[in-house]
C-alpha cells in the first residue's frame, strides 16, 4: 500500500513540476518526488513485523524477520543528496530573481 | 598508300568539281523555270567561282585566311573519302564515321574563319548553322546507327555494295523506308535547302556566315560549297540508294537526288532555326529511332521484306 | 609501482576541500590535483577494490579493468587539457572541477550501483555549479530539475532491480538480473536509462544541452561535451553492455531511442547557425551513436567513437569557445576567416571535424568502419545506413563551417585574407600547445590505427570479446 | 624506386613545399613542379615492376597496368598544370597551403589507383576529396567547394557503404576477391553495386550528381580546374572501371533481365551517363563563363567513358579506356588555355573578352585543338575514341545510348565553339588591345599537351596498346590491332592515314590559295555594317547567349540543383522540428517525454 502511495507522491511531484512556471513551486516538486521515492525504497526493504537488522539476544537467528538495511542507508544517501540538489536550486533561484526580478520563468524572456 | 592514290584523288576532286558545278548550274536553272523565270546559263556556277577568285579580296587577319584553308583542306579530304561506284580513292578510308566527322573539320575551318571576321552577322549565321547541323544529324546519325548494327559494317562502300544486285527494293530506302524518308528530310537540312536554309541566309547577304567574303575567299566557299554538297548527297546515294554499280548509274541517281532536293526547295518556305530544331526532334527523330527499333528487335529490314 | 585506484577519487577530492580553505592556493592546487591524478591514472593497479571494510560482494568496490581504465584516462588526461587550454577561466570553480573530477572517476570506477548514483549526483552538482558560468541562471535551473528527474527516475529503476536481484554489486546483479524474465525488467531498464541519460545527454533528457552548452566557454564546452559526457557514455556502456544486458524489448527501445538521438541531434546540427550550437548537437548525436552501439552490445567501436567524439570535441568547444569570447559572436557566418590568422587553432579545428566526420587519415575513419563492421558483419544494414546518412550530414555541416572559417571572401571573387574577420589569436600558447597534442594525437592514430586498437583493446580483455572489430594490418596480403 | 617511396617522396614534397612557400610561395609553387614531374617520371618508370606488391603501414599496393595507365594520366594532368602554379600564386589566400594540398591530393590519387584493398582505396580517396575540397574554396565560390564535398560525401559513403556490406558478405577487403563471392547473394549484388558505383558516378560526374562540376570546376582556382576536370574525374572513371570488373557485374547480374545483353542494372547506369552526355551538353551551351561550360562538357565527357567502360566489351571499353586519356588532355589544355587567357584579362567570362587570338595566337591554337579533340573530330584523339564507343554501341544495338551519344557529339560542336569564337575571334577589346602572349614556361605544358592530343590522334595505338594489356588482364577479349590501324568487326580505322589524307587536302586548299593574289590586309572593324558606323570593338562583338533560338527551347528545364536545395530544406526543416521537438529548453516538455516513453514502455512490454 505504502508503495503505491510513494508513486503516487513521485507523481504528483512530476505534475508540480510540469504544471508550474515559478522555480519554487518547480523545487517544491522535486523534492515532493524525492520524498515518494525516498519512502518507496523503504517501502521495498520493508518487511511486515520485522525487526532491526541487528543480531541481538531478542533475535538471534530469525533472519527473514529483518528489515533490509541497505534500503535504509541508500535513502540516508538520498536525502542527503537532494538537500544539495534543493540547496542548489535555491542558489539559482535566487540568481533568477536578482537577473530578472521574478521566480516565474515565463516571464524571463527564455533566454537561450 | 602509294603516288598514284594520291593522283586518283587529285583527278576525283578535279571531277568532282567539275560535275557538281555544272550540276548545280542546271539546277539554278530548274529552280529558275519552277519560278517562272528563265534562269542563268548552265555553266554560270563556274563563271561565278573564277570570278570570284580572280578578283581582288580583304582579309581580316590570319585566322579568316587559315580557317578558309582548313575548311577546304577538310572539305576535299573528306571528298576523297567517299567511295564512288566502287572507286575509292584511299582503300578502306570510307567509314561513316572517319566521313562524317570529317566533314565537320571542314564546317569548323568555316565557321572559324566566319567568326574571325569580326562581324557579327557572321557568327550569328554560323550559331544558326551549328544548331541546324544538331538537328538534322541526331536522326540522321541513328538511321545510320541501325544500319551499321544490321550490316555489321560501317564502311559507306560495302553498305552501298551490299544493296545492288538485288533490284530497286534492294536499297536501303525501301528496307528501312522511315530510316529513307529522315534520310532525305536529313539531306534537305545538311544541304541547307528549304525549308532548312535559313542558317545560309541566301536571300540576305548581311545576315549570314558568308558576310565578309569577297575575291578569292568567296571563290574558296563556293568550291567548298561544291564539294560539300557532292558528299552529302553522295553520303545519302551510297547508304540508301545502292550506290552505283557502274559510275553513269551513280551520277544519274545523284542528279535525281540532288534535283529532287531543289525542287523541294524550290517550293517550301523557311523554317526559323528554333522551328527547324522542333521539327527534327519531333518527327524525323521519332521516326528513325522506330525504325531503329524496328530493325533491332525485329530483324525486319535486314533482309528484303518486301 | 601501482596505486590504489581510490587514490583517483581521494586526492581530487581532498584537495577540493583543501582549495576551498586556501583560496589564493587555488590555481596551484587545481594544476597539481589535475597534473597528478592525470599522471596517476596510468599507474592505477587493475582489478576489484574493496573499500569500507566489508567483503566482496557487499563491499562498496571500485573495479578498473580495460573497460574503466580506458574511461578514467579519457576523464584525467581531458581534464588536464581542458584545464590548459582555459586555466584563466577555472578561478572561481577549484573546488568544483576536482569535486566533479573525483565524482567522474568514482562514477567510471565505481563497481556497486547505487554507488554509481552517488558518484553521478556529484558530478552532477559539480556540472550545475559549472554551467552557471554560462551566467543563465534559467538554463542552469534547467539542467538541475532535468538531472533531478532524472535521478529520481534513475533511483527507481534501480530499486524494482534490486527488489528482484538482492543486491547493487555490479558483477552479482549482472548474474542474477540474467535470471530474471525480460518483460519485468523492461520498465526498470527503461528508468534506468533515463537517469543516466541526462549526463549522456541521450534523446527525452536532453533538453539541458542546448541551453548549457550553447552558453558554455573553453572550459565548461570542453568539460561538458568530452569529459563529462565520455565519463557518462562510459557508464551507459557499463550498465547497459555489462549489467543489465536489455532483452529484445528493452533493447529494441533503448537503440532506437538512441539512434533517433543521433538522427535529431545531426539534422539539428544542420540547422544550426552558431558554432557551438552545431557543435553541441553533434555531441548530442555521437553520444546516440555510442549508446546505440553499447546497447547492440558492440563495445569496441562504441568506445572508439567516445574517445573520438572527447578528443574532436576537446579542440573544437575550446576553439568555438575561445571565438566566442574574442569576437562576441559565435555565429559562424560572422566569423569568416578567422583561421586565417590562426594557422595551428585552424588546423587543429580542421583535423578535428575531419576526425568527428570520419574521414581517412584521422582516427575517426577507424572508428567508423569499426561502426559499420560491427553493424554489417552481423547482417544488419539498417543502422550503417542511417549513420553513412549521418556521416554525409554531419560532414555538410562540418565543411560549411571550415570553408566558411577559412575563406573568407565574397561569392565569385577570390578568396581574399582581408575579408577576414580579424586576427585576434584564438589561443593562448599553453592552449596552442595542448591543442596540437590532441590533434597529433589524432593524426598519429589515424596512421597506427590498430596500436590504438590494441591499446583499447588489450589482448582479447574485456572487450576483445564484445562485438566483432577489424583490424586493418591484419588484411594483408589478403591472407585470409 | 618502388611505389611506397613515390607516395612518399611525393607526400615530402608536398611538405617541402609548404616549408618553402611560406618563406617564398613562387618557390614553393616550383617544388609542385618538381614533384609531379618527379612523379610523373618514375611512375612511367615503374611500368618494369608491374604485378608486384608492396605494403605500408595498413595500406597495401599492388601495381597493376591499369593503375599505371590511370596515374599516369592523372600525373600528366598535374604536372602539367603545376607549370602554371608559380603565376597565380598572388590570388590564391594560402599560396603555402594550396602547393601543399596540390601534392597531397595528388599521391592521394596515386594510392587510389594502385590500391589492392578497398580500404586503402577508401582512406586515399577520401584524401583526395577532402584535400581538393580546400583547394576549391581558395578559388571563387565558397558555395563550390561545399556543393563539391557534400555530392562527393554522398558518393563516397555510398561506397564505404557497399565496401563495408560486401566485407560482411565475403569477409574481405580484397579489391579482387572482396566481391567475388556475392554471385549467391542477388539481392545484396544489386544494393552492393548501385551503392559501390556511386562514388565513382559522382566524381566523374554523373547525373544526378553532376551538379557540382560547373561550380567546382568554374569557381575553382584557375590553376586547380584542369586537374579537376583532366584529372580528378577521371578517379570515378576508375572506380565505374572496378565496378565491372573487381566487381563482376556482368558475371552476377547474368541471370537478370537485360537490355541487348545488358543486364538491367548496368543498363541503369549507362542509362545515367546518357542522361549526363544530354544534360552536359544543353547546359554547356547555355553557358556565359567560359569555365563554367567546359566544365559541363566534363559532364557529357564523362557520360561517354561511363557508358564505354560498362560495356565491358572488346570495342566500346577499349573506346572508354581511351577517352579517359584524351579528355583528360584535351579538357587540361583547354582549361589551360582559358587559364592563359585569365592571366592576361582577369576573366573567364565570355562577353568579357574577344578577338585574343591577336594577342594570344598560340594560346588559340592550343585552344582550338583542345576542342577538335574533345569534339571528336578527326585526326585529335577525341575522334578516336569517340569513334571506338560508337562502334561498342552499334555493335550492340543500343540505340537509345547511341542517340544521347551523338547529341552529345554533334552538341559539343555547339559549345565547344562558343569559347573559340566568343573568347579569340571576334573583336578585340579596347581593354585587351596590348595584352601580351603568355610566357614560354605557361606555354609550355599548353604546347605538351597539345602534341598528346595529336599523338592519341594520329598513332592511337601506342595507348591502345596499354589498352588491349588492360583488357587481357581482366579476361576480356582485347580490340584488335594491327600496325597503324585499329579493326573492329564492323570496320577498321587507320588514324595515320585519315591525318595524311587531311594534310593532302589541307595542301592542296593551301597551294591553291596562296598562288591566288594576295589579300589586303584590313583592319577588323572594318566590316560590313549595312551602312551604319561603330566604332565601339565591344559593341560589334556577337558573344552573349550565342544560340539564343536553341535556348529557348528547353529554359524551362528542371533544375538539378533545386532538388539538391530542397533536400537541404527539408533536413532544415526537420532540424528545427527536432529542435523544437526534443532539444526545448523546458524541462516540463523533457518530462511529458519521458512520461510518454514509459507509455511506450508499458504498453510495448504488454505486447512483446
Amino acid at each position: 500500500m505504502i508503495k503505491f502511495a510513494s508513486l503516487l507522491l513521485i507523481i504528483i511531484g512530476l505534475y508540480g513540476i510540469l504544471s508550474t512556471r515559478n522555480v519554487i513551486k518547480i523545487l517544491v516538486g522535486i523534492n515532493v518526488m524525492e520524498i515518494g521515492i525516498n519512502v518507496f525504497i523503504i517501502a521495498m526493504g520493508f518487511v511486515n513485523d520485522g525487526a532491526a537488522p541487528i543480531l541481538s539476544v531478542d533475535n538471534p537467528v530469525n533472519v527473514l524477520k529483518f528489515v533490509d538495511p541497505v534500503a535504509q542507508a541508500l535513502v540516508l544517501t538520498s536525502i542527503v543528496i537532494g538537500l544539495g540538489i534543493t540547496a542548489l536550486g535555491l542558489v539559482f533561484a535566487r540568481k533568477i530573481h536578482k537577473k530578472y526580478g521574478t521566480y516565474d520563468l515565463s516571464e524571463t524572456g527564455g533566454e537561450s | 598508300m602509294g603516288a598514284l592514290n594520291f593522283l586518283y584523288a587529285f583527278l576525283m576532286l578535279l571531277l568532282v568539281f567539275i560535275f557538281q558545278t555544272t550540276l548545280t548550274g542546271l539546277n539554278r536553272k530548274v529552280t529558275a523555270r519552277l519560278q517562272k523565270r528563265y534562269g542563268a546559263r548552265w555553266y554560270q556556277q563556274f563563271l561565278d567561282i573564277f570570278k570570284a577568285l580572280r578578283k581582288d579580296s580583304t582579309s581580316h587577319g590570319w585566322v579568316f585566311d587559315f580557317g578558309v584553308i582548313m575548311a577546304l583542306g577538310g572539305i576535299m579530304a573528306t571528298v576523297t573519302f567517299i567511295p564512288v561506284a566502287g572507286f575509292r580513292a584511299f582503300p578502306g578510308t570510307d567509314n561513316v564515321f572517319v566521313i562524317s566527322y570529317l566533314l565537320a573539320v571542314g564546317m569548323l575551318g568555316m565557321a572559324m574563319s566566319a567568326a574571325g571576321s569580326g562581324n557579327p552577322w557572321a557568327s550569328i549565321g554560323v550559331g544558326r548553322a551549328l544548331t541546324n547541323m544538331l538537328a538534322y544529324d541526331i536522326p540522321l546519325m541513328v538511321v545510320i546507327f541501325t544500319m551499321i548494327f544490321a550490316f555489321d559494317s560501317a564502311s559507306v562502300g560495302q553498305l552501298a555494295e551490299m544493296q545492288q544486285g538485288m533490284g530497286i527494293l534492294g536499297w536501303n530506302f525501301f528496307r528501312m523506308p522511315l530510316g529513307g524518308i529522315v534520310a532525305v528530310i536529313a539531306l534537305l537540312g545538311m544541304l541547307g535547302k528549304k525549308p532548312f536554309d535559313s542558317f545560309i541566309a541566301p536571300a540576305e547577304i548581311a545576315s549570314g556566315p558568308m558576310v565578309e567574303y569577297g575575291g578569292k575567299h568567296l571563290g574558296f566557299m563556293f568550291i567548298l560549297h561544291e564539294f560539300m554538297t557532292f558528299i552529302e548527297v553522295s553520303l545519302i546515294i551510297n547508304l540508301f540508294f545502292g550506290g552505283g554499280a557502274t559510275i553513269w548509274e551513280y551520277m544519274l541517281k545523284y542528279a535525281i537526288l540532288y534535283t529532287f532536293t531543289n525542287i523541294i526547295s524550290g517550293v517550301m518556305p523557311r523554317f526559323k532555326i528554333d522551328q527547324a530544331v522542333k521539327y527534327f526532334y519531333r518527327v524525323p527523330l521519332a521516326m528513325a529511332i522506330i525504325q531503329g527499333l524496328v530493325v533491332i528487335f525485329t530483324g525486319l529490314g535486314v533482309t528484303i521484306w518486301f | 609501482m601501482m596505486i590504489n585506484p581510490v587514490l583517483l577519487i581521494a586526492i581530487p577530492l581532498g584537495l577540493a576541500f583543501i582549495a576551498v580553505v586556501f583560496k589564493k592556493l587555488q590555481g596551484w592546487i587545481l594544476a597539481i590535483g589535475v597534473a597528478a591524478n592525470a599522471f596517476l591514472v596510468f599507474f592505477v593497479e587493475k582489478g576489484e577494490t574493496a573499500i569500507g571494510g566489508f567483503k566482496l560482494p557487499f563491499a562498496i568496490s571500485l573495479v578498473l579493468d580495460d573497460f574503466s581504465f580506458i574511461g578514467v584516462i579519457l576523464v584525467n588526461v581531458l581534464t588536464l587539457a581542458a584545464v590548459a587550454v582555459a586555466f584563466r577561466k577555472t578561478e572561481k570553480y577549484v573546488p568544483v572541477i576536482l569535486a566533479g573530477l573525483a565524482g567522474l572517476n568514482g562514477m567510471v570506477l565505481t563497481g556497486d550501483m547505487f554507488n554509481l548514483f552517488v558518484f553521478m549526483e556529484i558530478t552532477a552538482i559539480s556540472a550545475y555549479i559549472l554551467s552557471s558560468e554560462g551566467r543563465k541562471p534559467e538554463q542552469s535551473f534547467n539542467y538541475l530539475v532535468i538531472g533531478s528527474i532524472g535521478s529520481v527516475l534513475y533511483l527507481l529503476g534501480l530499486i524494482l532491480i534490486y527488489g528482484q536481484t538482492g543486491t547493487l554489486n555490479m558483477s552479482l546483479m549482472a548474474e542474477k538480473s540474467a535470471l530474471i524474465g525480460q518483460a519485468a525488467m523492461v520498465l526498470p531498464l527503461v528508468l534506468i536509462f533515463a537517469g543516466i541519460a541526462v549526463e549522456a545527454k541521450l534523446l527525452p533528457m536532453s533538453g539541458w544541452v542546448r541551453g548549457v552548452l550553447g552558453n558554455s566557454n573553453a572550459l565548461t564546452g570542453v568539460m561538458f561535451a568530452s569529459v563529462y559526457s565520455s565519463a557518462a557514455l562510459m557508464v551507459f556502456g557499463r550498465v547497459f553492455s555489462q549489467v543489465l544486458i536489455p532483452g529484445t524489448t528493452a533493447g529494441v527501445i533503448i537503440i532506437v531511442i538512441a539512434l533517433l538521438t543521433f538522427a535529431a541531434g545531426q539534422v539539428s546540427a544542420f540547422r544550426s547557425k552558431s558554432l557551438r550550437q552545431v557543435l553541441l548537437y553533434s555531441s548530442i548525436a555521437q553520444s546516440g551513436l555510442a549508446a546505440a552501439l553499447f546497447a547492440t552490445g558492440f563495445v569496441f567501436p562504441a568506445v572508439l567513437v567516445i574517445i573520438n567524439n572527447a578528443a574532436g570535441k576537446m579542440i573544437m568547444f575550446s576553439t568555438a569557445g575561445n571565438l566566442e569570447e574574442k569576437y562576441g559572436t559565435d555565429d559562424y557566418v560572422g566569423l569568416g576567416g578567422a583561421f586565417v590568422r590562426n594557422m595551428p587553432a585552424g588546423v587543429a579545428f580542421t583535423i578535428a571535424a575531419l576526425s568527428l566526420t570520419g574521414l581517412p587519415l584521422v582516427f575517426g575513419f577507424y572508428a567508423k568502419l569499426n561502426v559499420l563492421a560491427a553493424y554489417l558483419n552481423q547482417g544488419t544494414f539498417f543502422v550503417p545506413a542511417v549513420v553513412l546518412a549521418g556521416t554525409i550530414i554531419e560532414g555538410a555541416y562540418f565543411i560549411r563551417i571550415l570553408i566558411k572559417l577559412w575563406a573568407p571572401g565574397k561569392e565569385g571573387e577570390w578568396a581574399d585574407a582581408d575579408q577576414s574577420v580579424g586576427e585576434k589569436k584564438i589561443f593562448n600558447p599553453a592552449g596552442t600547445v595542448v591543442v596540437i597534442l590532441v590533434t597529433l594525437l589524432i593524426i598519429l592514430s589515424g596512421f597506427l590505427p590498430d596500436s590504438v586498437g590494441k591499446l583499447v583493446a588489450p589482448g582479447g580483455g574485456l572487450l576483445g570479446d564484445e562485438g566483432p572489430s577489424i583490424s586493418l594490418t591484419m588484411e594483408k596480403g589478403g591472407d585470409q | 624506386m618502388n611505389l611506397n617511396l613515390v607516395i612518399i617522396v611525393s607526400v615530402a614534397f608536398a611538405i617541402a613545399a609548404y616549408l618553402v612557400s611560406k618563406v617564398n610561395d613562387k618557390a614553393g609553387a616550383f617544388m609542385t613542379v618538381a614533384g609531379s614531374m618527379f612523379a610523373l617520371v618514375t611512375v612511367f618508370l615503374l611500368r618494369n615492376s608491374i604485378g608486384s606488391e608492396i605494403s605500408f603501414l595498413y595500406f597495401n599496393f599492388n601495381l597493376t597496368v591499369t593503375g599505371w595507365y590511370f596515374s599516369l594520366v592523372m600525373l600528366t594532368a598535374y604536372s602539367m598544370t603545376a607549370f602554371f602554379n608559380p603565376f597565380w600564386m598572388k590570388k590564391l589566400i594560402y599560396p603555402a597551403g594550396y602547393n601543399f594540398l596540390y601534392l597531397l591530393s595528388m599521391a592521394g590519387t596515386l594510392g587510389v589507383f594502385f590500391a589492392k584493398d578497398f580500404i586503402t582505396l577508401f582512406v586515399f580517396w577520401e584524401t583526395v576529396v577532402w584535400s581538393s575540397a580546400f583547394i576549391i574554396q581558395m578559388g571563387k565560390s565558397r558555395q563550390a567547394a561545399y556543393v563539391y564535398y557534400v555530392i562527393s560525401a554522398i558518393g563516397s559513403m555510398a561506397t564505404l557503404f557497399a565496401i563495408m556490406f560486401a566485407y560482411g558478405t565475403t569477409g574481405t577487403f580484397v579489391i579482387n576477391e572482396a566481391f567475388k563471392g556475392l554471385a549467391g547473394y542477388p539481392g545484396r549484388a544489386i544494393v552492393i553495386f548501385i551503392t559501390f558505383i556511386a562514388a565513382g558516378m559522382a566524381k566523374i560526374g554523373i547525373f544526378p550528381f553532376h551538379v557540382w562540376l560547373p561550380s567546382a570546376h568554374g569557381s575553382a582556382p584557375h590553376t586547380f580546374s584542369p586537374v579537376l576536370s583532366g584529372g580528378l574525374v577521371k578517379m570515378g572513371a576508375f572506380v565505374a572501371l572496378l565496378s565491372v570488373t573487381a566487381f563482376p557485374a556482368y558475371e552476377i547480374f547474368k541471370d537478370m533481365a537485360s537490355f541487348r545483353g545488358i543486364p538491367l542494372p548496368i543498363y541503369f547506369m549507362m542509362a545515367l551517363g546518357a542522361i549526363s552526355i544530354v544534360a552536359g551538353t544543353l547546359m554547356a551551351i547555355k553557358q556565359e563563363d567560359a569555365k563554367k561550360l567546359l566544365a559541363y562538357s566534363s559532364v557529357a565527357n564523362g557520360g561517354y567513358i561511363l557508358i564505354g567502360l560498362l560495356m565491358l566489351d572488346q570495342v566500346g571499353f577499349a573506346g572508354g579506356m581511351m577517352h579517359i586519356v584524351n579528355h583528360a588532355v584535351a579538357s587540361a589544355a583547354a582549361f589551360l588555355s582559358i587559364a592563359a587567357v585569365a592571366y592576361r584579362t582577369g576573366t573567364t567570362k565570355m562577353s568579357e573578352m574577344g578577338g585574343m587570338i591577336h594577342r594570344m595566337p598560340v594560346t588559340y591554337l592550343v585552344y582550338l585543338i583542345a576542342i577538335i579533340s574533345m569534339a571528336g573530330i578527326p585526326p585529335m584523339g577525341g575522334f578516336v575514341s569517340k569513334w571506338l564507343i560508337f562502334q561498342g554501341l552499334a555493335d550492340k544495338g543500343l540505340i537509345f545510348l547511341a542517340t544521347t551519344a551523338f547529341f552529345g557529339s554533334i552538341g559539343s560542336f555547339l559549345y565547344v565553339f562558343r569559347p573559340l569564337s566568343a573568347v579569340f575571334l571576334g573583336q578585340t577589346f579596347t581593354r585587351d588591345l596590348e595584352k601580351k602572349e603568355v610566357g614560354f614556361f605557361m606555354m609550355f605544358p599548353m604546347l605538351i599537351l597539345t602534341l598528346l592530343s595529336l599523338l592519341t590522334g594520329v598513332f592511337p595505338n601506342i595507348f591502345l596498346r596499354v589498352v588491349v594489356e588492360i583488357q587481357s588482364a581482366f579476361g576480356m577479349l582485347p580490340v584488335t590491332l594491327a600496325e597503324n590501324t585499329i579493326v573492329t568487326s564492323n570496320g577498321f580505322l587507320d588514324a595515320f592515314r585519315v591525318f595524311i589524307v587531311f594534310g593532302f587536302g589541307f595542301a592542296i586548299a593551301f597551294v591553291l590559295f596562296v598562288i591566288r593574289r594576295k589579300s589586303r590586309k584590313v583592319e577588323l572593324m572594318d566590316t560590313f555594317t549595312s551602312a551604319e558606323f561603330i566604332h565601339t570593338r565591344e559593341l560589334l562583338h556577337y558573344s552573349h547567349s550565342f544560340y539564343a533560338p536553341f535556348e529557348r527551347l528547353y529554359e524551362k528545364a528542371p533544375d538539378t540543383m533545386k532538388l539538391y536545395h530542397k533536400a537541404a530544406v527539408k533536413i532544415n526543416e526537420l532540424g528545427n522540428m527536432a529542435e523544437s521537438a526534443f532539444f526545448g529548453i523546458r524541462p516540463a516538455r523533457t518530462v511529458l517525454l519521458v512520461m510518454g516513453m514509459v507509455l511506450i514502455v508499458i504498453i510495448a512490454g504488454g505486447v512483446l
